[in-house]
Order: structure tokens, then sequence, then C-alpha cells
């Protein structure tokens, strides 16, 4: 199998519909975490991944499940497109013991072993070293597995980004850095805090093959992800992917969003990852309109009985606090 | 080797309560080291050794309530080597008796003395153990207030956990006093004042005489004076007027002295008995000593150091014997004049009523002056009214002259 | 300082004036002569104390104003420099 | 009494940089958002349309980066105020803070000085999980060279500010998180700079003495309050600033209570409750009555659910059982 041929998205009829079912599992979700927090039934902090739903999905095609991801305080989707159950992770909404983190981690600490899924991260930047590591320990134990690691443009003025890209080329280690660059780090503009905007020039510092593309096709996004995850399996070490894409809501759900203007964010809706790939497939009569609605209608009860379970899952009881402090429970100082 | 007594501290005291002692066996006594605090119901008293020696065994306990006379410890003088202690299972308890044990004779061991124990871990020391041997938890701020209040930390028990904190001590000290947490207990205070003045209006047969002196030069100097003075050296108006009524009874040895077993026998000093209220009742006058010769400001410190100790019922015998006549200043209430009953054995009472604005007249006119009313209470056995007013009229002549107090 | 700092200076002046004091409850508007039957010896060796911690020279004239705890702190609000900061 | 108005401890805090930056044209404000965005907190809102993008400087995510800029630029003539988002980023920062702001003027020989402040905001309560909750106060209050302060009050968080740009060392304003929104009578007019060396005794008492500081007066005081009630008087120490640790004004108070809680939302180990705990012994051991006792937080990463961060850090509740503890009660 040439290089070339496997690098394009194969778009059958039901990988159409596998993409688009993923991205709206997202939005649903994300749509109805809002009018949860509103409802006081989500609280502290809240970043919902509305517009970027491509990303997630169209790089978690190029992942196998034996790969690792690192994400950040924005993983929500991250987490569905990887396969964590919507029941769980609304439960960690919640703060209920049956939450993915047992409620103890909330919307920014999203985590799951089985699917290796190392979490969101509510330091900007603080994933990336996180993700190095454990790219170091699979080259070191002979393992020929990815580790994704997503983060923001914000992150690209931390030191740990540079210190991060910097070991992952010297050690040339197995490491996706997927940089989802959606203009704005909180309230600062991306001009604002970088001399260099083009993000993905940073990765040539440290001669990391880097690579930009349309954050709101998801296709794109996957086929670019292919090339990348490829060339890592094939141990030629780090690749950087920078998504240009664009968040349709404020930073957090406590954000007036006065730093952008109105006009800019209708633009970006206007060209949306889910609006624009339903259209297309649509217009390839690959899928139907019936498929769609079908299709929204699993999704929405899906969200529904997350929501029941969440609803219905127990507190974790005030005597377990201690409990995972330390492996062993007996070490933990009173 | 000498038998330390239980010593006669007032008149009317026939019995004493060893509350605490302050020395241990073997530590060196030098004369006038206070060496145990004893209660009586004039209040709980230091008590002094009189002459220099080494505490041998100690025959009264704290707690235990003995007669006047009663042999409390053995001292022995420097150069005569103690007689061997026995040793202590033979000793028997000093139980109450009558008459002192009589001395055992017993070989001649001389014995180590034992090493001193720093003064300083003795706080720390544990003095209670508790009935199983373990040490009693006390608290630091116990521990303090316990030793401030002279308490033994012996004779308080521990909380329902087994601790002895402030409540504890506390509880101790106001169960051992006055509810005002003085060191005296006004209950035994009342029983002695009212023997004393029984027996005064018993036996003395008192007169009184009065005069009302205008003391507008006394205030004015007073003032002036305590305005140029900073303000921990200012004076009260009795500083000056303890001093005339010294320098009064010097000059009327009649009423400045002791009537015992039918004789009077007149003091050639004047130690002024200073009648100071306590608290929530209760009267105790110790005495001032040489008040004809001190000056104001030594005065206002013997007065600044005496009145707190008469409150913690910390005073030494000598101030509650010796006074040779007795000053009562009510000038802190209202009442113009005041009629006291004398002291036995002594043979006069100055008492002074409020220092407030009157009429008075002066070159044929009525004005406001402030006026002092003051009453001397004489002995009939040894002085007459005719000396008394020659007192009271002395005492006027040295108020009109502050300055030269 | 706080109003609740100038009581405790006042408390804790009194306290060392009369130890056996300690422990009572004290009430601001009450006179201390009548809450405790402070007599004018006690009262020279408050006005001592308070001179002792705050510096101030009080002139005999002013005893008036010292006569409550609460008149005391008022005074000390007035005319201690280091209370108004 | 002059006259009062009430306002908050967010808006106290924009008024005092607000005042700053107009009697001294050397200060400026850096730090995350604290431009356009106006500050995490809000507590910039407003600032840079009345002193424009030099003075209100927007700085990229780069604790590290931006905090050893606010000491040069301290070093260099200027009065910085560094605005760390909030303390759990302080961490990235720590080495500059450590190794350079604290240490310079002594290993320098005296011939430089940090005239910095960086002010953070701290401590957990409002659900934002284990790494957006830390209270690392006694982590700075152990650094000898810097200062550690902490407004509890509308009062300290208008007039700190201006003390401690006066201070030539480097102070840090530690800001509760949970204090922004709290409302409080403040002087009308006239010069509201207060003093940073002194603890405050907030509430008289004789039975016990709670020292605490931060958002955990409020906390403090409502024990004392509900104490109250049983017949329990105790006496409110806010220490104000943690380095220098205010001794005098505790061991006063503890000479009279005989009886002492510290507060603080530190864990347990190593906390600046153990610091003020030790210093309690070594000056007041003869007055106690009871050990000293410390209510501080679990010791367990933040949790976001609310019930179990209630039950994770110091409450109420939990102040007035250590001190009847204290009581013996």
């Amino acid at each position: 199998m040439n290089e070339a041929a496997n690098d394009r998205v194969h778009l059958t009829r039901e990988h159409a519909l596998h993409l688009l079912k993923e991205m709206l599992r997202i939005r649903y979700f994300e749509e109805k975490c809002a009018e949860l927090y509103s409802a006081g039934k989500i609280r502290g902090f809240l970043h919902l991944y509305i517009g970027e739903e491509a990303n997630a999905v169209g790089v978690m095609q190029a992942l196998e499940p034996e790969d690792a991801i690192v994400a950040t305080y924005r993983e929500h989707g991250h987490a569905l497109a990887r396969g964590l159950p919507t029941t769980a992770v609304m439960a960690e909404m919640y703060g209920k013991a049956s939450g993915s983190s047992r409620g103890r981690g909330g919307s920014m600490h999203i985590f799951s072993a089985t699917h290796r899924f190392y979490g969101g991260n509510a330091i900007v930047g603080g994933g990336l070293p996180l993700a190095v590591g454990l790219a170091l320990a699979d080259t070191m134990q002979g393992r020929n597995r990815v580790t994704c690691c997503f983060f923001g443009e914000g992150a690209a003025a931390e030191g740990e980004f540079h210190e991060s890209m910097n070991l992952a080329a010297l050690w040339r280690l197995p490491v996706l850095f997927v940089c989802e660059n959606n203009l704005y780090a909180m309230g600062t503009a991306l001009v604002q805090s970088e001399s260099n905007p083009d993000i993905r020039a940073h990765a040539a510092v440290f001669g990391i093959v880097s690579e930009a593309v349309d954050g709101m096709d998801v296709v794109a996004v996957e086929s670019a992800a292919l090339r990348a995850a490829h060339a890592v399996r094939r141990g030629e070490g780090p690749r950087f992917l920078e998504t240009r894409t664009y968040r349709f809501r404020a930073h957090s759900m406590f954000d007036p969003d006065l730093y952008r203007d109105k006009e800019e964010i209708e633009e970006w809706k206007k060209h949306g990852p889910v609006l624009r790939f339903r259209d297309w497939v649509l217009s390839t009569d690959l899928v139907h309109a019936t498929d769609i609605d079908k299709l929204e209608a699993d999704i929405a009860r899906e969200i529904d009985d997350a929501v029941a379970f969440a609803e219905a899952a127990p507190w974790e009881p005030v005597e377990d606090l201690m409990r995972d402090v330390y492996t062993r429970n007996g070490m933990a100082a009173a | 080797m000498i038998e330390f007594q239980m010593p006669s501290l007032g008149a009317d005291m026939d019995t004493g309560t060893l509350v605490e002692w302050y020395k241990k066996p073997g530590d060196l006594l030098k004369r006038g080291d206070v060496i145990a605090l004893v209660e009586t119901q004039k209040g709980a008293i230091e008590i002094e050794v009189f002459n220099d020696g080494r505490l041998g065994d100690i025959m009264v306990n704290p707690g235990q309530k003995v007669p006047v006379g009663a042999v409390l410890a053995t001292i022995t003088e420097p150069g005569d080597a103690r007689a061997a202690a026995l040793p202590p299972e033979q000793r028997a308890p000093s139980s109450l008796v009558e008459t002192p044990p009589a001395s055992v004779a017993v070989p001649r061991i001389p014995r180590e003395p034992p090493l001193p124990s720093p003064p300083s871990t003795q706080l720390l020391e544990p003095t209670s153990p508790s009935a199983s041997g373990v040490r009693a938890k006390v608290t630091p701020a116990a521990r303090v207030r316990a030793d401030a209040a002279g308490l033994d930390l012996a004779v308080i028990s521990p909380g329902p956990d087994g601790v002895i904190g402030l409540r504890e001590v506390e509880g101790a000290r106001t169960v051992r006093s006055t509810p005002r947490k003085s060191g005296l207990d006004l209950g035994e205070m009342r029983k002695a004042i009212a023997a004393a003045m029984a027996r005064s209006h018993r036996e003395i047969p008192h007169y009184w005489v009065s005069q009302t002196i205008d003391t507008t030069a006394l205030f004015d100097w007073l003032e002036a004076a305590n305005s140029k003075r900073p303000v921990a050296s200012r004076l009260l108006y009795a500083a000056p007027l303890i001093k005339a009524v010294g320098l009064a009874l010097k000059e009327t040895p009649e009423l400045n002295g002791h009537y015992v077993d039918d004789v009077f026998k007149p003091s050639n000093s004047v130690h002024l008995g200073i009648a100071t209220a306590l608290r929530g009742g209760g009267l105790v006058a110790p005495a001032l000593h040489d008040v004809d010769v001190l000056d104001l400001d030594v005065i206002m410190a013997a007065l600044a150091d005496l009145i707190p100790r008469v409150r913690a019922g910390r005073l030494r015998s000598s101030e509650l014997t010796d006074a040779t006549a007795t000053f009562s200043n009510l000038g802190e209430g209202t009442s113009e004049s005041l009629m006291p009953l004398i002291y036995p054995p002594q043979v006069a009472i100055i008492g002074c009523g409020a220092a407030a604005l009157r009429p008075w007249v002066v070159d044929g006119a009525i004005v406001a002056h402030r006026l002092l009313t003051v009453t001397i209470a004489g002995d009939h056995r040894v002085s007459d009214a005719r000396r008394a007013s020659q007192f009271l009229s002395r005492l006027d002549r040295l108020l009109q002259t502050p300055e030269a107090l | 300082m706080t109003d609740a700092e100038l009581m405790n200076v006042v408390k804790d002046t009194l306290f060392s004036v009369a130890p056996d004091l300690e422990g009572e409850a004290i009430k601001p508007e009450e006179t201390f002569r009548d809450q405790f039957e402070i007599d004018s010896m006690d009262f020279l060796n408050f006005v001592i104390g308070l001179h002792k911690r705050t510096g101030l020279e009080i002139p005999e004239a002013d005893y008036s104003q010292l006569q409550t705890p609460a008149d005391t702190v008022a005074y000390l609000r007035k005319h201690w420099s280091q209370a108004s900061r | 009494m002059t006259d009062t108005r009430r306002i908050t401890y967010r808006e106290a805090v924009r008024e005092a940089l607000r005042e700053a930056m107009t009697r001294d044209e050397r200060v400026f404000l850096m730090g995350e958002d604290v431009g356009a965005y106006g500050g995490a907190y809000a507590c910039s809102l407003g600032l840079l349309q009345e002193f424009g993008e030099e003075r209100i400087r927007n700085t990229p995510l780069c604790e590290s980066g931006f905090v050893g800029a606010g000491i040069g630029a301290a070093m260099g003539g200027m009065r910085p105020i560094v605005e760390i988002m909030t303390i759990n980023f302080a961490l990235l920062a720590l080495d500059q803070i450590v190794n350079t702001a604290a240490t310079i003027r002594h290993m320098s020989g005296g011939q430089l000085s940090v005239p910095l402040v960086i002010r953070m905001a701290t401590g957990a309560g409002r659900q934002l999980a284990a790494q957006h909750s830390h209270s690392l106060e006694g982590w700075f209050a152990h650094v000898p060279g810097i200062r550690v302060v902490a407004p509890a009050t509308i009062t300290d968080a208008r007039g700190m500010l201006w003390t401690a740009l006066e201070d030539p060392d480097p102070v840090v304003i530690m800001e509760h998180a949970t204090l922004y929104n709290e409302e409080g009578d403040i002087a009308a007019e006239g010069d509201l700079a207060v003093d940073i060396d002194r603890a405050a005794v907030l509430r008289s008492g004789d039975d016990a003495t709670i020292i605490t500081y931060s958002a955990n007066v409020k906390k403090a005081l409502a024990a004392a309050d509900q104490l109250s009630g049983e017949g329990i008087e105790c006496e409110v120490i806010d220490l104000r600033t943690l380095r220098p640790l205010d001794d005098a004004t505790i061991m006063t108070s503890i000479t009279r209570t005989h009886r002492a809680v510290v507060v603080d939302e530190g864990w347990r180990t190593g906390s600046f409750a153990a610091e003020v705990s030790s210093c309690i012994q070594e000056q007041a051991f003869f007055e106690l009555d009871a050990p000293v006792e410390r209510v501080c937080s679990v010791e367990v990463p933040i949790p976001y659910a609310r019930h179990l961060e209630e039950a994770a850090i110091p409450q109420p509740a939990g102040i007035a059982a250590a001190v009847r503890k204290v009581l013996r009660r």
C-alpha cells in the first residue's frame, strides 16, 4: 500500500454518516451542558467546544485504540470522539460518583484509563510535557503507538510549549501535536500575544514537520491527521498539525465575550463544521435527509439518557474524600 | 536544733492552717526568709523564720490546722550536726496533738545535703502524680495560675479528661477562698473582725473628738505639685494626710502605743495601721512603719505596694501586729465623718470623712471651701479629750502648710 | 486601631492593676468604681498603666473622662495618635 | 465618623489601581487579559480606556516570562504591578519570585532592590477543582526577601496597594477569589492607605483567640457569633500580613485568652498555620491552657463536587468545634 493512498479519506456512505454523527453528538452534548449550567446543575468553569467539533472528530479517525490522548479544559468533544460514554461524561459534569473521574474532576478534568484518555488540564500548556513523557515511555519500552496532544494557540506562549517541542524533536518521540487555533486565548486575540501569529511556523524552529489545515473541514482535518499519524507511526519523530478553527461561544460560561465582534462570530458560523459537512454529503446524495433525521433523533435520545443517568447517579460519600490520594490508602496523612 | 512553731499573728489568733511550704527539708535559711504560708481568719499570711539554719523535718502538712505554738518543723542551726532524720515510714504523720511531740534522741549521722533542685525546672516538676502514678496532665497556664494563687497542684483534682486546666485551678481557688477570687477567706475574716470589735467595745472606754479642717491649702498645693509631676509619681491626698497624722501622733504619745495587761506602753516610733477595705467586704489594717519620718513619695510607694498585697492576701506577719495607731479614711464615699472603734491593743484610731465642698466662715463671711472632718477615738484609760483635741489642732496646723510635709 | 483593640488595651491595663478581677465580665458603660469597687489608689494605678501603654500625659483634669471603659476608649481614640491610624 | 460609602472588594482593588497609576507614572499593570478583557476577576475593567495599552499591558500566557519581566522593570526604575491570574499559575513563576525577586537584594550586597508588587487570586470555594483551587500563601510566606499580605476587608483591599508600592522590596498581595463580590463600607475620601505591618483584632473576647487571614476571617467571625450564643466569647485576629508575622498582637491576645485556634485554607502538613502554631508555643507556652488547634484543608486535591469541596476546606462549624476543643467543652 503506497504511502499516498492510505493518507486519503475514503468517504464511503458509512464513514460520512459516522463523521456527521460524531460531530452532532458533541454539538448536542455541549448545547445541553450550556442549558444545565444555567440551571445550576453544572458548576465551576465550563468551556464549550461548539464550532470546533471537526478537529477532535477529524483527528480521532487517525488514531488507534492503543494510542494516547492528552487534551485541555475544553475536552468534552475529544472525550466523546474518543469513545467515552456520554453517561459517564455527563455524570462527571454533575460531580456524581458515576462520573468519569468519580465526580472529583468536573468539566476540566475528564479522564479514562481504558481509553488512554489522559485528561483535560486546567493549566494552559500543562499537557504538553505530559504527552512528551507518555511518548518517551512508549519509545523506551519498544511500543509503536502515537501520543496525540491537543492544545490551543494560547499555549504557544507558554514555556512548556517550547520545552516540550524541543524534547520531542530532540528525542524523536512519537508525538502528534495538534494546535486547535481558535484565534482567541480567553480575551486576548492571537495577534496581541504572538510576535509571529503563524503558529505552524513555530514547529520549524525545532525541525518538526508541520501542516496547517482548515479546522472547519472535518475531511481535510482527517486527511491531514492521517498523514501526520502515519509518519509518526513510521518512527519519523513528532509531527505538528495546526487546525484553524473558531469557537462559536465565549471562552467559558461566565465571559461576556466583549473582545470579539458579533459579525466575526456570525461569519464563522456560516461556515461551521457541522453545517458544511451536512450540506456537502446531502449534495453528493451519499446521505439523505431521512438518514440525518434518524441520526439526530438517536443522538437526542442518547443525550437525554445521559442527563437522566447523571440526575439519578449517586454523590460520592464524604467518607471517601480521602480515597485515592495515595495508592495505598493507609499512607494518607490525617 | 530549733522547733519552728506556729506563730501567733494576732491578739485573737489561736489556731492556723498550714497552706503551703515555700522551702524544702535541707534548704538553707536566713533570718527573715519567708518559709511558709499560713491561713488565719485574717487571711493567708506568709510566716518568716527568725534565725539562720537549715530546714530539717516538716511536721505539719499542707491543709492541717494546728494551734498556735505547735511545732511546724525543725531547724538545725549552723554548727550543730543534724540528728539523722528518722526514715520516713517510721515517722508518724504529725496528727493534731495538743503538745508538740518530744524530740527523739537518735544517733547523730551527718546527712549529705541534697542538691538544691534548679528553680527553673521546679515549675515543670510533676508535683501531682495522680493516684495511678501517671503524671497528671497540667496545662502551662494552670501551673502559672496555681502558683500565683499560692495553690498546691496536689490539692487540685483534674477534670473529666484527666487534665488540670485553668478551670480546675479557678474551681479550687474559689472553693478555698472568697467569691472575689482574692487570697482571703472573707467568712473567716468577718469572724475575726467581729471578735476584735466586740473586745474593743467591751474593754476600751472610748471617747471621740472631731474637728473639721479647711483643706483648701492642701488640695491647691496638691494640684500644683501633681501638675509638675510625671503621671507615675503623682500624689493622692492620703499621702500628706498620713504624714501629718504621723507627725501629730509623734507629739501626742498617749495616742500612740499598746495597752497590754493594764499597762500602757507608749511607742517611740509611729507605725500607722492603714485600714484597707477589700472588694466584696472585709477590712484589714496593715501597718506602715515610721510614717512620721517618711517623705511623701515613699508613703505613696508604700501604699501602692501594700494595697494590692492586702487584696491578694499576701501580708507579712509583722505588718499585722506592729501598728501603734490606725488611720481609717472613708475618702471615697460621701459620708462626712465616722466614729471608729480602736483596734486592741492600740489606744487610738483616726477616722477621716470625705473631703467635700461645704459652707465655711472666712473673715466673717460664709464661703464654699473644701473641708475634711477628722474624728479621733481615744482610750480613756490612757488619754482624754483635751489631749485628743490638741492632736487635732496640731494636725490642722500641719495641713495648712502641706509643702512642709 | 479598632475599638475592639482599644477596649483590649483598657481591659489589659485594668487587669494588671487588679489581677483578681481577671475573667470578670466588663460592662463598657458602667463606671469602674461601681463595677469593681475601684478606689482612688487603684484608679491612679490604672491611669499610670494607661500612661505607660500609650505615653499620654493624662492630666488630673481629664480623670472625669476616664470613669467608664467606654469613656476611656473614646478618650484614647481622641488623644492617642497611634489609635487613629 | 467620617461619612462612608459602600463598594465591593473588586471596586476597592480597581480604585487602588487607578489611584496608584494616577499618583505615580512609573506604576503600570501587567498580566493576562488585564486589558480589553478587564482582568479575569474584572479588577482592571475600564483601566485600558483610561490609561492606554502601554500602562495596562496585556501579556501572553507566560507567567515565568512576564513575572520575570516585571522584576526586571522594577529594577529598571518602574513600579510594576504584575497580576498573576491565580496562585495556581503562580507556580510557573515561583522560580522568578524565589530565585530573583526575593534574593537579588541580598545576593547583590544591597545594591539592587525590586520595588515590585505581585497580585494574585487565591483559594478554593468555587468548585474549580484541584488545579484551580490552591491555597499556597504559606509557600510564599516561607521565603525571606518578599513580603506577603492578605487583604480580607474592603478597607485593606483599597488601602494596602499604595503602601505595598511604596515598599522598596517585593510585596505579594493575596486576594482570595471568593472575596471579590464582598461588599463593605469605606471612608468616603481622604488618604485611604493602610499599614501592612500589623494584624488587627476584629472582635474582642476573653475565652479563646481565633487567628486567621483572608477569606477565613469571615468564617471565623461567623463561628465566633455562633459560639457567642453558647456563652463563649472569642477574639478574632485578622493577620493581614503573613510575612512578617505580627507576633505581638497574637501573643498579647493569647496572654488574656490562654487558648488559640489557627484557621488556614492550606493543607495541614507544613501549612502556614503550623508556623503560627509553633510561634505561639515558643513565645506564649506558659499562657496556654490547651494545645494550639489548627483548622486547615483536608489533605486531598480539592475536589470539584460541591459537597466534597465544602467538606475539604475550613468551615465555621469546624472552627467552632476547634474552639470548643481548646475550651475542653
